[in-house]
């Protein structure tokens, strides 16, 4: 089921067109990761998801409410974690909890709860008698996620979740989406770590200059982009004739002195096939290994394709 | 992280009927926005200290003072010091306060906490009432602290009477301007992009309000206090405009996205250029495509169709100075007796036409009630004004140019009322001295006031799809137009009948 | 990221004899910072708007007025209000103008581009002066252009003769206030974590200048032109003081480590209490371990000790005390002459002693030349002065309260001068109403106003290792002690003789 | 030869310590990574061996000259690339290059030839006719490093050169930065990106609460952290009795129904042994690879061991 769904989603300002025509749609308990350049319109995308921007043109329906035409409903259903923290510095944990509790019409029992209940599950309950202002980065950005949470949403929005985070703020983070992920979420997530998205997304879906460019998992876009899989043999002993031995079964791509590379979709027959000849002309076979295939390498060559 | 699954109380979707505006978001806004307010010191010392030492330190120095002078007449320098003194102990710890104001929706942009307030369900009224009113509630507090403290020490110590309309009219003073103020203030910081600019923009608050007290203390040491409350009434409307503009202006689109300005000066100096050439109606879409060709202005069309057009477009603004014409003669009327001025002190009985045709003759001393005659002197005056007007109207939202309409109008209403209260022919006089020329020269200065009020009123009301400062650029267009093709020749006919015709005509119907 | 290889220009290491202090680094630093802000609008719309258009609204609004009053004497209203529109013609402009100068160091810090900066080769005293005058510089030209608007349309188009000498006071006023705005600005700047703590704090620095403008604008109506001279003396001094407090304090450590600071109140007043409990020279050490007990506050000790050390500690504020006073009764004595007052405006040639016994013997109308005789209502009012001026000595770095010790004194030097030059015995005079009372009075006024003094210098020049703030709490915790544990008793033992001892010195020496 | 010498380097700001005793050296032609935890002291160390700041205690010496005694010599010597880009908004980038130029002494011809070399090789020369506050955030990063540059310095400190850009312009400020390293650049650098600290540092240098907690090559404290290398076997059949077989080469980590993972230091020799052991017992072999081993794990469990 589409929880989030945007038909058509076009906006401009003034003469500038941020985004363009971008349908898709993020499913019951999925992550979607939205990936692109700067100023390539996420933000943009995301606010007129939350029905902070009215789109110019198109449509965003959240859980079944047009934002155009219910957005106070959407506000309630959504919760959103901005790119900068920015938090009330002079606020307490909880105070600044039941503060965005209330903007989203909890009656003040249900807001101490959940914000204790919150406090406690992001590991921020033993600082909840100091100052925001106080927090370190790790600690604000967790903050405002658990502000984006506080009035139970349906749907997150995450905008850049871990930047600016140290590694180990940023671990904490990206195992606390994967906890609300499990929980059945729903999350639309932006981000410029790659390596993030290859971890916490479903989906991805990559746009550039206000229209998308690519959309599936990561292996589909994988395939899509880079072809089969490709294997690496490294030996012990030089390479000499035994190439015209593995010729038989597949072709290699390349080859140096320490061995060679090829490509194949069926790497369960391909590969035993490939050993098998390697040990009948007597060359020792120190590792055979699938080549990391890093989204990086899919996005850097998606964005050279479209620009 | 700990590894407690989350285990959350249910929270319930909003109701598809959920009221349009919720006071409940508003006062949960205005409630957290005073905490916060109440927590920085570095807005509270301040204001406390101007608070609460300020008219300490008032009361101290005129100690000092009244001490050394105490042997001369005291009584009357309390009289006149303590209205003043308590309309500048208000008046400092609001302007001060007004930082928080102008901090109200720019300073959260600047801290980037703004989206996730724009984020809940609150809708754009309630975000901008709720901001409006945290911003008010304490400047207003600490101006009604000080106002009150410096009572205390001015009743108590120094037991002087204060009478209690007095601290009524102060009182309300301070609270219609402490509005414009804030009002102001928070209309400046939603279309802003910087807390810097806001603070530079302030002095366009502080600068014009700082000069009304000064005006008002006049007005008290003058003793007509009534006037105060025609003051307080023409700030409450001001105010009015000012929050219904805020309200009308602000969105949440706009808040965002806008990003550091550079000020085009070149873009709005081509806009201004093609506003000036296009023909009225074409304005809307001028705006959009101002980048190719200007239109070319063909003079014909200035007088056939332009300048037409352009008056039945700002018939509210020719409504306002022909209401200001009125209104100023028949409070010039109404002042010889609210003053109690002697209605003889005009006595056109003695009047000799030969002898003001023989001054006039000599050009030496000119008579009293008509300028310098010589009229490109009575031109340049008469523009000068206009012009003034005009740019003052820009920093009054119009205020001004109908002021400086209404002023001579008081005059002329004064003349006539004491010739008409000493029985004396008061239309004869106006038929001498003032038809000849006025009949050209009263609906000139109209049609130029009509437009430079409309430079200054279009800030609190820019048309549809105009940005405030385009609106601004349009109505200056259309000034320029009006001022160039009609004011100018006129003003020019009326001073030439002025010292050519006039005079004759006085001595015409005066013989 | 083009390919081609990096073939730059070889570029030699700065040479070990490099001078400890490069004028170029200093201009180069100054013409990027006027450039950029002459390329901000938010800077220039309004500096221009108020330098370029206020001479002329302020020329305009005269016109108004002197049009409708021309009949009566234009020329007394023109001499007198020209010098005080070239004051507020060169003020305003400079007040705000003040942003550039406020935002200078916080302003790069906050928009995270002054670590950059910090790390190039310039020192400390390159980069603050740099500021400095970067800062200075636009709002100078800016209050040049306006005072030179103003003049040639006064002396243009109003035909006023401008005395030379009061063009050149306005100037060097201008000049001086400017500097004084400045520096304390720039100051601020450098000490302050966020603009719009900068922003805020600005208030003091453009309150006390607006007030000494219009004690300037006071002294010209007055006709005492020659005063201003005095007024300018003391800015410049002031802005040397702040110009090497400003160089002494700035270091780009603290500037960069600062955080944002939440007032800790409760630290102040822990500090104030151990600060005031402690002996003066264990002020360094309390200051870092104030954490524990407070020292036990033991009466002996204070008076054996702790008040003898505050006194030889504080020396350099006693003497400015001293002087004020010696100087304080010569330009009294000096005011006969220089105002021409008629020297025997007192005559104690018909002092009646007996009527003076009998008039306070029956309480009523007291005697002019001492206050009503209550020893409380004396003791209440000596003490609010001395309180006042050490409050207003904080905003003040001290001038306020040596003023007000030099008020009175000025006043006795009149007085005695008058006697004198009338051949009367001012010896005998001082001796029966001043001394008896005067020899316990003045020392504990002077006293009291050493510390507090101290004050408000403190915050020009802390104690080595002290923060502003520190200082601060310091010299407030002596003042406290000195106050409690002497002015109070000593003002007290005044105001007894004073009602009860001088009077009857008073019968006894005239009789 | 150490460019950069660091020796019981201490920084204390009123009570706090923000880095304490700590040594080491940044030789010449290197690229020293400096990781930790926000607040753990990488900035205070850069801006103290920039002579922004004055050391505490101990000493910093950058090609020879001691920051206390020639501040203004090492500042010239340094190229500074800040946390954020704090560019000037309304210069453009050749005025803003003659700028620093110029407080760093140079005169008004080199500073020109400099600008405009590096302009083009950092690709921004098509944008010197714009502001500065309208640059992309990515081209304010690379105008930072310009900056930084325009000196000539022999020695570059760079804290977080990437954080905040997109993809696309993290790749491009990483290929200049390993540009300058091939030119013979002494760089020290720090950063949360991990994979980023694995692909361009020389050595490693991990901070915690002021102090030096870890250092060596990102081998060295794989192996010190994690032991020697993990390789992992994966079969087309079913694993059965082989293991027996397997384990008079090896002994396995452990093993599931699709292979089995043990560890060598001496895979040349050991790798080709067990695929002859499993070839004999006609078991086929998919790949073999070493797991890879993430300089994340290293870097949480030594964050986790001091903490």
């Amino acid at each position: 089921m589409a929880v989030v769904e945007a038909v058509e989603l076009t906006k401009r300002f003034g003469t500038i067109t941020a985004v363009s025509g971008v349908s898709f749609q993020v499913h019951e308990g999925e992550v979607l990761a939205l990936l692109g350049p700067n100023g390539a319109g996420k933000t943009t995308t995301v606010r007129c998801l939350a029905a902070i921007l009215q789109p110019t043109a198109g449509h965003v329906r959240v859980a079944g409410y047009d934002t155009r035409v219910a957005p106070r409903q959407v506000r309630r259903l959504v919760g959103l974690l901005t790119e900068f923290p920015g938090l009330y510095g002079r606020m307490k944990p909880m105070e600044y909890l039941d503060f965005f509790g209330a903007m989203h019409g909890l009656d003040g029992q249900t807001r101490r709860q959940r914000a204790e209940a919150l406090l406690k599950q992001f590991g921020l309950w033993h600082a909840r008698d100091r100052r925001l202002g106080q927090f370190s980065k790790g600690m604000r950005q967790k903050m405002a996620l658990v502000r984006a949470l506080i009035h139970a949403p349906r749907v997150l929005f995450l905008d850049e979740p871990t930047a600016a985070l140290d590694p180990e703020g940023a671990y904490q983070v990206r195992q606390a989406i994967a906890d609300l992920r499990r929980q059945g979420h729903t999350i639309l997530l932006c981000t410029h770590n790659l390596v993030e998205a290859e971890t916490l997304a479903d989906r991805l879906l990559i746009i550039h200059e206000g229209r998308i460019v690519a959309r599936g998992t990561v292996e589909e876009l994988k395939e899509q982009v880079l072809g089969p899989p490709v294997f690496r043999v490294r030996l012990a002993d030089r390479l000499d004739g035994t190439l015209d031995a593995v010729r038989e079964v597949i072709e290699p791509l390349d080859w140096d002195a320490d061995g060679f590379r090829y490509r194949t979709t069926t790497p369960e027959q391909t590969n035993p096939a490939v050993l098998a000849r390697l040990h009948a002309t007597g060359v020792r076979v120190i590792s055979l290994e699938p080549e990391p295939r890093r989204l990086e390498d899919v996005y850097l060559h998606l964005m050279g394709a479209v620009s | 992280m700990s590894e407690r699954t989350l285990e959350l109380v249910a929270v319930p979707d909003i109701a598809p009927t959920h009221p349009r505006f919720d006071w409940a978001l508003v006062w949960t806004l205005v409630r957290r926005e005073i905490r916060d307010s109440l927590r920085d010191w570095r807005i509270v010392i301040p204001i406390g200290l101007l608070t609460l030492l300020f008219p300490f330190v008032m009361n101290f120095m005129a100690d000092v003072v009244f001490d050394f002078l105490e042997r001369y007449d005291a009584t009357i320098i309390g009289e006149r010091f303590v209205p003043f003194g308590l309309l500048a102990v208000g008046f400092f710890p609001m302007s001060f306060s007004l930082v928080i104001a102008l901090e109200s929706f720019v300073g959260e942009r600047e801290r980037n906490s703004l989206e996730a307030l724009l984020a809940t369900p609150a809708g754009d009224v309630e975000l901008y009432l709720g901001k409006l009113l945290a911003s008010l509630l304490l400047p207003l507090l600490a101006s009604y602290i000080g106002i009150a403290i410096y009572t205390v020490s001015v009743v108590w110590e120094r037991r002087w009477n204060l009478p209690a309309s007095v601290f009524a009219q102060v009182v309300a003073l301070t609270t219609a301007e402490g509005l414009v103020m804030v009002t102001a203030a928070v209309l400046v910081s939603s279309h802003t992009t910087s807390v810097r600019a806001a603070n530079l923009l302030a002095s366009f608050i502080i600068v014009p309000i700082a000069f009304l007290v000064q005006i008002e203390s006049l007005i008290i040491f003058w003793g007509q206090e009534q006037a105060l409350w025609w003051i307080v009434l023409g700030l409450l409307v001001l105010d009015v405009a000012l929050v219904r503009a805020g309200i009308r202006t602000f969105n949440r689109e706009a808040i965002l996205a806008r990003e550091i300005d550079f000020l085009n000066v070149e873009r709005f100096a081509r806009l201004f250029w093609h506003f000036f050439k296009a023909p009225p109606e074409e304005a809307a879409q001028v705006r959009q495509q101002y980048g190719g060709t200007p239109p070319s202005l063909q003079l014909g069309r200035i007088y056939r169709h332009d300048l037409p057009r352009l008056l039945a477009e700002n018939r509210w603004g020719l409504a306002a100075s022909l209401l200001t014409v009125v209104g100023g003669f028949l409070v010039g009327w109404a002042l010889l007796t609210w003053w109690e001025i002697p209605p003889d002190f005009l006595d056109m009985r003695s009047f000799d036409p030969e002898a003001f045709r023989a001054a006039l003759q000599r050009r030496g001393a000119a008579f009293a009630l008509l300028p310098a005659f010589d009229f490109r002197a009575i031109f340049w005056h008469n523009l000068r004004v206009l012009l003034g007007g005009a740019l003052l109207s820009l920093f009054s939202f119009g205020v001004v140019a109908l002021l400086l309409l209404a002023a001579p109008m008081m005059i002329i209403g004064l003349l006539a009322s004491g010739l008409a209260a000493s029985s004396q022919n008061w239309l004869l006089f106006l038929a001498a001295f003032i038809l000849p020329h006025g009949v050209i020269e009263l609906p000139t200065v109209m049609l130029s006031t009509a437009f430079a009020v409309r430079i200054g009123a279009v800030m609190l009301n820019p048309p549809e799809g105009f940005s405030v400062g385009e609106a601004v650029v349009l109505a200056l267009a259309d000034y320029v137009k009006v001022l160039l093709f009609a004011v100018i020749p006129l003003l020019l006919v009326a001073a030439l009948v002025e010292v050519y015709i006039t005079p004759n005509v006085v001595v015409w119907l005066y013989s």
